[in-house]
């Protein structure tokens, strides 16, 4: 699978952000394939997190714009881009700690449900309806696929980090994700929930087309599993192409060798992972 | 003793009552409801008409400050609203109870959506001191607007009336407002088993990532205001035909702070905790004055009563807070838990 | 979870049922007074005067033998002065005893209970409010007032003044509340018609603590007397104490409230030339012969503020309105009562009242003029008692 | 008719008088919240118990004015710490929501303790204030609110030299600034807590004891807090110089709707005011705003 065949699915133009003069980022552009898995490296501070965070719509970027299936939604609101289809994860949680892991799968279906405040309060006809069609979708398709059902009705805040963060991925999993941002879902989980993460992203995009859009300090996992990989550093896009093309890129070396993280980087592409991509 | 319920189907997982027992308690309960009238005295019909209004107007506050997130000093205001509006109705147009009822909830609702606007850019504590200036600002509507209100001395209301059956004594009114009351917290029951419960505690544990989630902030905590301040307006409707005389007085900011501490107490975000807080805060004057009364004290001893009642009052505020802020409804639990594996463990 | 909703409510309705069962209380022959008695809370130390002078009223009867054969019963309950806590006081001594006669706490609380008053026909009711609205027999027919409303009461106070300074200027002072505004509306055409001059008419807020801007007002009106409503001490001293300070020549004057001995020393200095008008006697008043204030101080050796005899006069009201209906043989109503009540005519109140009394209406209209003497501690009359008709 | 200059000129000094006042109850109020994050909806009590402490001592001990003066603030010192040790203290890193709630709570205790001792009747403080009338120009200055006004202009500016200069001002403020790099700079951070609180109950006290003065005391005045929360969020929650200036800008628009408009309007006009500053600046007109991160 080659990126730029096919008509992007979602196109980064110019990108600039910046906070009280500071700049996060500079003019980035990179595009994201439909049905590819795109990562984002770069050492701490490169600007990924933000990037994300302009492309959901929560930061608004000074320049540039982001058009998603061939749409500009530079000026849409987050609720919006959610319901166009663009779901994420966050990079330090953000599940919704007053209630439990089905409601808090329940809630990413949000912006695809109809029901309004008559319906809800009286709980009759379509509130009901569409309340039990969803429970039984999440149960079938993302509760069993994710391997979370004997934790579904507990609540989040006892759970596990490993499973916060699989209950995040099936939270933007409920949001019908054409695009599914993922940022660092492997970070502080040990090996074997980080093979086990890896298996869904990869079982996601076959199983359901979606494309994957992550963020990740796992290089292993980011040069097994990505189609195409884009690097930040100090908020500029240095390089952009295929696994391949990247690690041979003497400026990621550098960025990563002036971040002190070089040995980190050659020992972790050393290590292959155990799932075949 | 009880043990976990197997479920058999989503639709009985997702009910509200879920077990048999449930059930048979929910009887017990419809049973006692319905029998109390017949054994109570003027006096605890009183008692149950007031509980049942604060509980109304405590839910709604709880849709708003528990579930939401948003703190609201300005609950008693908004039940003004609805009480000046069930009034005027009464008064002016002589139009049918329940639609009076309706009409203050939902001009309550439009004073609430007017105070919610700002709540997009102000947050958290300045939030709950624009609802007091909103207070403020509706007192001295209430207090200077004649033509609708009556200024200070405010309206007279009639009785209610439906069917020719005149809504006056408390036994009557038990009838009107215990059926509202359960209309209303049910109706909040269930809003949290929708999309629309969920986005408001979204909103509350994390409110910019619920944003980025597809919810759309502004509407939904608009949405919490107006349904808050319609409980609060029917509440307030329920208060106009309860008192049955409305002054700019009625209202005053102390009956805000008690909605909020029953919330508080009673365990803020969840539906028993809003009925129990109701229940207890509105009961605890009353207890008091029986505990006073049985206490061997001199006579001399209510004179110490109404700052008694101020210090408990305030104390169960900062003890529930320090000390169990999951308040009566976790106790609650707890206890049940007892009895529930009860005699094996305890 | 939700079925705790259920046991929680179930237990609060089986506690509800069991304490709710009536207290029977068996006596044929007595008469119950029943009282919503502000004991604790802002209005405590009326309500603290209010209900000594209720139960020393009572005890008197009772220790003569009763009303025609008929115990005098008292059941206060402490209100602390709270509307919804004083119906609650209301509708538990009324499910529990048959009320014939009410104290109620506030204005507020007789408009509110004034329905049901009228539904039930069996008791008429006074109490602590001279609000102006309750002197009206049409809309509250089972209601009075111990006294003059509050419109009376500035009635009498301009009569005075008409009278001492014909044509002077007049200024109004009062509180933003129902209780301050009460009287200002009406008493404006009453001075007009005396012949005085309002000139300037001044509220303040509820809990006002500096009263500059509203001096610089008064300065500028230059009143001859101001007159203070809707407040017991509040922003007064400090009023009085900058006007004199700016050398103000204005004669400065209060409503019942305001006009307890107690109250008016704690002004301080500034009290010196205070007056007011106040229906009653004080407790230490004997320039006329007052066997009913001897017997009060033969029993409470030391002051007894107004609101006690208010309280006291209140209950003989109550007695007396009793009295008149059983003598007649007619039945024990609202009605009757309220009938018995309005045949009062040239009624002896012990020297609780210097003059005797007629009840035109709902209310007592009549009072006179004190003046704060600050060396004597005490307020001594400053005219003679004026009748309104 | 012609503009009366010299009653507007009387109504404005009369109006700043009452904002000293405020500014300084205000500065009382933003040196909790610096170093506490707490809102203190208990200021207005907190000034309650300093007048009654002192009026207690006047009249029940005989104690001299100056006396009993100096006494009531060392106590309400006391009793701020205890606050702040016994209900504040217990809800570090809770919401603050939360803690604000607990102070409404200790603002109904309060309230509830003076009624018990005092009872609710309102009282007056022996005179202890030069009673000889000040004028400025022409303009009539109550003598009370004079002197007030320059006793709390001193006030403030004592304290503002303290917080500049001596070290419990400086740990202050460095724990104002970032809680945890002053705990790693050493400073004792629980300690300033309890001091913040400390040193706000004494300042709450002499506002207090001069509102007493001025106005009477009774089991009511902390509805004075209420003026005083709009002047701290007016003049942004942890800004000194916006408590200052808020204080006398919101004691100014006060009196000016009470003289031009009629005493109905005094807290509406202040509750508009605050309205509007939380719709355009949501932190005040001279606080800091922060940015928020997802």
């Amino acid at each position: 699978m080659h990126p730029g065949k096919a008509s992007p699915i979602l196109e980064v133009e110019g990108l600039t952000l910046s906070f009280g003069g500071i700049k996060a980022l500079t003019d980035v552009g990179f595009e994201v394939a439909p049905g590819s898995i795109t990562t984002v490296i770069g050492p701490n501070g490169a600007g990924k997190t933000s990037l994300f965070n302009t492309i959901s719509g929560f930061y608004k970027p000074s320049t540039g714009r982001i058009r998603f299936q061939g749409e500009d939604i530079t000026a849409t609101r987050p609720p919006e881009r959610a319901r166009l289809g663009l779901a994420r994860s966050f990079q330090n949680i953000a599940l919704f700690r007053g209630m439990t892991v089905l409601d808090n799968i329940k809630l990413g279906r949000h912006a695809h449900l109809r029901t309004n405040v008559l319906d809800a309060l009286f709980y009759f006809g379509r509130a009901r309806h569409e309340e039990m069609k969803l429970r039984q979708e999440v149960e079938e398709r993302i509760i069993d696929f994710l391997e979370i059902d004997h934790i579904r009705h507990m609540p989040v805040s006892v759970l596990s980090y490993g499973l916060q963060k699989r209950v995040e991925m099936a939270r933007a999993l409920a949001m019908r994700p054409k695009v599914l941002m993922l940022d660092e879902p492997v970070a502080g989980m040990n090996r074997e929930e980080t093979e086990d993460m890896a298996r869904f992203i990869l079982d996601v995009r076959e199983e359901w087309g979606v494309t994957v859009l992550m963020v990740e300090h796992d290089m292993g996992m980011v040069m097994d599993l990505s189609d195409h990989v884009v690097v930040l550093n100090f908020g500029q896009v240095i390089a952009d192409g295929t696994p391949a093309e990247v690690q041979a890129n003497p400026e990621v070396i550098k960025a990563y060798l002036g971040s002190g993280d070089v040995s980190e980087l050659r020992q972790r592409l050393h290590q292959p992972l155990a799932v075949g991509a | 003793m009880r043990i976990g319920t197997a479920r058999s189907s989503y639709r009985h997982d997702e009910s509200l009552f879920d077990s048999r027992t449930q059930h048979g308690w929910l009887a017990v309960l419809a049973v006692a409801l319905l029998g109390f009238p017949f054994l109570a005295d003027e006096y605890w019909l009183y008692l149950a008409c007031l509980v049942a209004i604060n509980i109304a107007s405590t839910t709604g506050l709880n849709i708003l400050t528990g579930y939401t997130g948003l703190v609201s000093l300005g609950q008693a205001a908004f039940m003004g609203i609805g009480a000046y509006t069930v009034a005027a109705l009464e008064q002016k147009l002589g139009t049918p109870v329940l639609l009076n009822l309706l009409a203050g909830g939902f001009v309550a609702m439009l004073g609430g959506l007017v105070v919610g606007l700002p709540s997009l850019r102000v947050k958290g504590l300045y939030l709950a001191i624009a609802t007091i200036a909103a207070s403020v600002v509706l007192h001295f509507v209430f207090a200077n607007w004649h033509a609708v209100t009556g200024g200070h001395s405010g309206i007279t209301v009639a009785p209610a009336e439906i069917l020719g059956v005149s809504f006056d004594t408390s036994f009557r009114l038990y009838w009107l407002f215990v059926p509202i009351t359960i209309l209303m917290v049910l109706g909040a029951a269930n809003l949290f088993r929708t999309r629309i419960g969920r986005a408001f505690i979204a909103i509350r544990d994390r409110d910019i990532s619920a944003e980025v989630l597809g919810i759309p902030l502004l509407r939904y905590k608009l949405l919490s205001f107006g349904l808050s301040s319609f409980y609060a307006g029917v509440a307030g409707g329920m208060w106009a035909y309860f008192f049955r005389v409305v002054t700019p007085e009625s209202f005053p900011l102390i009956m805000s702070i008690f909605f909020l501490a029953a919330v508080i107490v009673g365990g803020m975000g969840t539906i028993l905790g809003a009925i129990l807080g109701a229940i207890f805060m509105t009961m605890v004057p009353e207890a008091l004055k029986l505990i006073v009364g049985w206490l061997p004290l001199s006579a001399d001893a209510t004179l110490i009563l109404s700052p008694v009642r101020t210090i408990v009052f305030g104390a169960l505020i900062v003890g529930f807070l320090v000390f169990e802020p999951l308040g009566l409804q976790e106790i609650w639990r707890r206890i049940r838990r007892f009895f529930h594996l009860w005699p094996f463990r305890a | 979870m939700r079925r705790t909703v259920l046991k929680s409510l179930l237990a609060t309705a089986v506690l509800a049922a069991t304490a709710g069962l009536p207290a029977v209380q068996a006596a044929d022959k007595e008469i119950v007074i029943g009282g919503s008695i502000p004991m604790s809370g802002v209005f405590a130390f009326a309500g603290i005067g209010i209900h000594a002078g209720i139960q020393d009223y009572v005890k008197m009867v009772n220790d003569a033998g009763g009303i025609e054969g008929h115990k005098l019963r008292y059941v206060p309950e402490d209100s602390a002065y709270k509307v919804d806590q004083s119906v609650a006081a209301f509708k538990k001594i009324t499910s529990q005893n048959k009320v014939n006669f009410y104290y109620g706490d506030s204005t507020a609380f007789s408009k509110t209970i004034n329905p049901e008053l009228d539904r039930a026909g069996t008791m008429i009711m006074s109490g602590a409010s001279f609000a102006t609205e309750l002197n009206d027999p049409k809309k509250y027919p089972y209601q009075f007032i111990a006294g003059p409303d509050y419109t009376q009461q500035f009635g009498i106070l301009l009569r005075y003044i008409a009278k001492e300074k014909p044509g002077a200027k007049v200024a109004f002072v009062y509180s933003d509340t129902e209780f301050g505004r009460d009287p200002i509306e009406s008493s404006r055409g009453v001075a007009k018609e005396m012949g005085l001059n309002v000139a300037i008419e001044i509220m303040t807020p509820p809990g006002a603590v500096d009263v500059s801007t509203e001096i610089a007002k008064l300065r500028r009106a230059r009143p001859d007397f101001t007159i203070f409503h809707g407040y017991i001490l509040g922003p007064i001293p400090e009023f009085i104490g900058q006007a004199r300070q700016l050398g103000l020549d204005t004669k400065f004057m209060g409503t019942f409230w305001t006009m307890d001995n107690s109250t008016v020393m704690q002004m301080g200095d500034v009290a010196e030339g205070f007056m007011g008008v106040m229906p009653y006697n004080y407790y230490y008043d004997t320039a006329t012969p007052a066997p009913m204030l001897d017997k009060i101080r033969a029993m409470r050796p030391e002051y007894q503020n107004v609101p006690y005899i208010q309280g006291f006069l209140s209950a003989m009201l109550y007695a007396e309105s009793a009295r008149r209906t059983i003598a007649a043989g007619k039945e024990m109503t609202a009605a009757n009562f309220k009938a018995a009540l309005n045949s009062i005519e040239n009624f002896d109140t012990g020297g609780l009242i210097g003059v005797p009394i007629t009840i035109h209406g709902n209310t007592i209209p009549v009072g006179r003029i004190y003046r704060a003497d600050t060396k004597a501690k005490r307020m001594v009359p400053a005219s003679d008692w004026i009748v309104l008709e | 008719m012609d503009f009366d200059w010299l009653f507007l000129a009387e109504i404005v000094l009369a109006g700043l008088g009452a904002g000293g006042l405020y500014a300084l109850t205000g500065l009382a109020f933003v040196m909790i919240y610096k170093a506490t994050r707490v809102v203190n909806l208990a200021i207005g009590e907190m000034l309650m118990i300093g007048a009654y402490l002192c009026f207690g001592l006047a009249t029940a001990m005989n104690m001299p004015m100056w006396l009993a003066i100096l006494v009531a603030v060392i106590g309400s010192g006391v009793a701020g710490a205890t606050l702040e040790r016994v209900a504040i203290r217990p809800m570090l890193g809770e919401s603050p929501i939360s803690v604000f709630m607990v102070t409404v709570g200790l603002a109904s205790i309060l309230v509830g303790v003076v009624e018990l001792i005092w009872t609710s009747e309102p009282r007056r403080l022996p005179e202890f204030m030069p009673s000889a009338p000040v004028m400025i120009g022409e303009a009539f200055v109550p003598p009370k609110v004079f002197y007030g006004f320059l006793v709390a202009a001193v006030l403030i500016g004592v304290a503002l030299a303290v917080f500049r200069f001596w070290r419990g001002g400086v740990a202050l403020r460095a724990t104002a600034s970032d809680q945890q790099a002053a705990y790693s700079m050493g400073i004792n951070v629980p300690k300033v807590f309890s001091l913040s609180w400390t040193v706000a109950a004494m300042i709450a006290a002499i506002a207090g004891v001069i509102v007493g003065a001025v106005g009477g005391i009774s089991s009511t005045m902390g509805v004075f807090g209420l003026s005083v929360l709009v002047v701290v969020i007016v003049g942004g929650l942890d800004s000194v110089l916006g408590a200052l200036v808020a204080g006398l800008f919101i004691g100014v628009v006060e009196s000016l709707a009470g003289g031009f408009l009629g005493g109905e309007f005094k807290l509406l006009a202040t509750f508009m005011i605050l309205i509007v500053v939380l719709l355009v600046r949501p932190y005040g007109l001279f606080g800091t705003h922060e940015i928020e991160r997802l």
